[in-house]
């Protein structure tokens, strides 16, 4: 194997300096005079070397951009060694909340709410002030409602390279019928019915 | 690492809420509830309503679960669907609306959730086994860069700072001010009329801590000034309140 | 140059997920199994495998242990990585913040933590840095505590020239305010409430 073109390192030095994935926008302003088509050659080039070379690290696609990730099989025997932290694991109601955005993202809290059948103020505050979801917009309707979206951070907290890695609906053993609910009356239950989407 | 979360004190706000999930592994109404449809191997789209409201409301009790808002919101519609369901059909059984319907959709709904939320989990899981980069060479020394901060961004947050303004917790303390002034005035005329009296007569009758502490703040204070004497006849007796006379200012010290 | 061996690749999945360097001892802590030397050997030829294949990292020895670090001749990459990670956005939990004291201000730490249900001091801190908010008094009462305002440089970004040219000043500055405990017992008179801030 020849040994690592400039380029190839150039990626290899922001990678490892970076905790996020870099998007191939951000690697480019590493050398501005080289081609996107270079860069991705570049890329490939550092992938195969970590491959063929047999490294504990691999480049991974994420959440839209690229990052340098150890390879699950090492996990154990680091921890072990005490090198790294776990991080702490999400609760089940932070999960519901974060898969309810992530389905009917853009959503508001009423819909949010109803869906979950839990007050959701506090578990909303909790995945913003970390990074996993974000106001995306405003809703019509009373108060124009503020609507929440999952941000890139959602993305590689799950290790996906974009929304369409989630399972689709269809996937599901039971399929998703969006539906609209109106804040104040789904509790007097204007009866839908379930065949309905 | 990428992902890794400082521990926020929202934590410590979020616990309000979250107690139920720590305490007692429901999620919320609707997880209890489709626990308990499991649990009896009922169908969904048949579930014997009288039966079920009267387990949910067993089941919030022994939880200690019957004071939570949201588990007495689910507790009120399981009873009105019980009575809905007793109510007679009138005509004929086509245009007859299942008063459970609603109900059916929100469990279906919230079971594919929760099947949503458990694949998460363990995509988290295995992305959690691969590690970031765990150390970062400090920042370079340079100038800031332009911050981006435009007045929608503003507003927005406005809101959800007033959206999420936390309901005040049941202990906080409230501020009822000692009212000295008055329990002095009351005091001095005491003194007038009486010359002596047990400091029991100083309060009305169901006195309040504010009351009683504004009492003997002003007691003291009188004491201080020479106004009074304060005598306790035995050790966690009552305290005997007598005039003082001008000339016998420094004793009262 | 042969694939790396299974405890050089463990070495080099604990040294990358470190924060700190790991020194031998911990290292060995990986394979229980493998013997000093046989750590040595396995460091040395990670070392050699970062060297030959060209790699823009290399394994320096520091503090009493070991680091993968960037090479010097990539200072330029690193710092472009670097930047590139710097958000020139606020973070949800600080615009939350300047969008308190934008509204109530002059305003103290306690009344914000109040409002928003969170302690406030690292953002407080930011913004403060950042050059958005600042010192503008003492407010009364005990400790008198610091009463902060937001900058000049608010109103440039935001391209105001005054305060008063805020949005629905009025409005927000009602609504923004600390939830009131109503007195449990308006009989007894001597209550008063805890408003006037």
């Amino acid at each position: 194997m020849n040994p690592l073109p400039p380029l190839s390192q150039l990626i290899e030095a922001a990678l490892f300096a970076s905790n996020r994935p870099l998007t191939l926008d951000e690697l480019e302003g590493l050398e501005p005079e080289a081609t996107p088509a270079e860069f991705r050659t570049a890329l490939d080039q550092l992938r195969e070397q970590y491959e063929f070379a047999g490294h504990a690290v691999e480049i991974v696609e994420l959440a839209g951009g690229y990052q340098i990730l150890t390879r699950a099989a090492f996990a154990a025997a680091v921890e072990r060694a005490h090198a790294m932290q776990r991080q702490p694991r999400l609760s089940a109601a932070t999960l519901e909340t974060l898969a309810t955005i992530a389905y009917r993202q853009p959503v508001g809290r009423a819909e949010i709410e109803e869906i979950r059948g839990v007050n959701a103020g506090g578990v909303l505050r909790t995945l913003q002030e970390r990074g996993l979801i974000e106001v995306v917009g405003r809703g019509e309707g009373l108060g124009r409602p503020l609507l929440y979206g999952t941000t890139p951070l959602f993305l590689e907290l799950l290790g996906l390279r974009d929304i369409t890695d989630l399972p689709r609906a269809e996937e599901l053993t039971i399929a998703l019928q969006p539906h609209k609910v109106e804040p104040d009356d789904a509790a007097d239950g204007a009866l839908a019915s379930v065949e309905e989407g | 690492m990428t992902t890794s979360f400082e521990p926020s004190a929202v934590e410590g706000f979020g616990t309000v809420a979250g107690f139920v999930v720590a305490l007692d592994g429901f999620t919320g109404p609707l997880d209890l509830l489709l626990h308990l449809v499991r649990e009896e191997q009922i169908d969904i789209a048949d579930i014997p309503i009288a039966r079920v409201a009267d387990q949910f409301l067993a089941a919030i009790h022994v939880l200690g679960l019957n004071q939570a808002a949201d588990y007495l919101e689910m507790a009120g519609r399981l009873i009105r669907l019980k009575v809905q369901m007793l109510m007679p059909r009138g005509g004929d059984d086509d245009s007859w609306e299942d008063p459970r319907a609603e109900l059916v959709r929100r469990l279906l709904e919230y079971q594919q959730i929760k099947e949503i939320a458990q694949w998460m989990s363990g995509q988290a899981e295995r992305r959690a086994l691969r590690l970031a980069r765990g150390y970062l060479p400090p920042p370079p020394e340079l100038p800031p860069l332009p911050l981006t901060l435009d007045i929608m961004d503003l507003l927005v947050a406005v809101e959800r700072v007033i959206t999420n303004i936390p309901s005040p917790v049941l202990h906080r303390v409230i501020t009822r001010p000692l009212d000295v002034e008055g329990a002095v005035r009351r005091i001095e005329t005491l003194l007038e009329a009486r010359g002596e009296f047990n400091w029991r007569e100083a309060f009305s009758a169901n006195p309040t801590i504010v009351e009683v502490l504004s009492v003997l703040l002003a007691l003291l204070e009188l004491a201080r000034r020479g106004i009074c004497r304060l005598r306790q006849e035995a050790s966690f007796g009552p305290l005997v309140i007598a005039r003082e006379s001008a000339s016998t200012v420094v004793a009262a010290h």
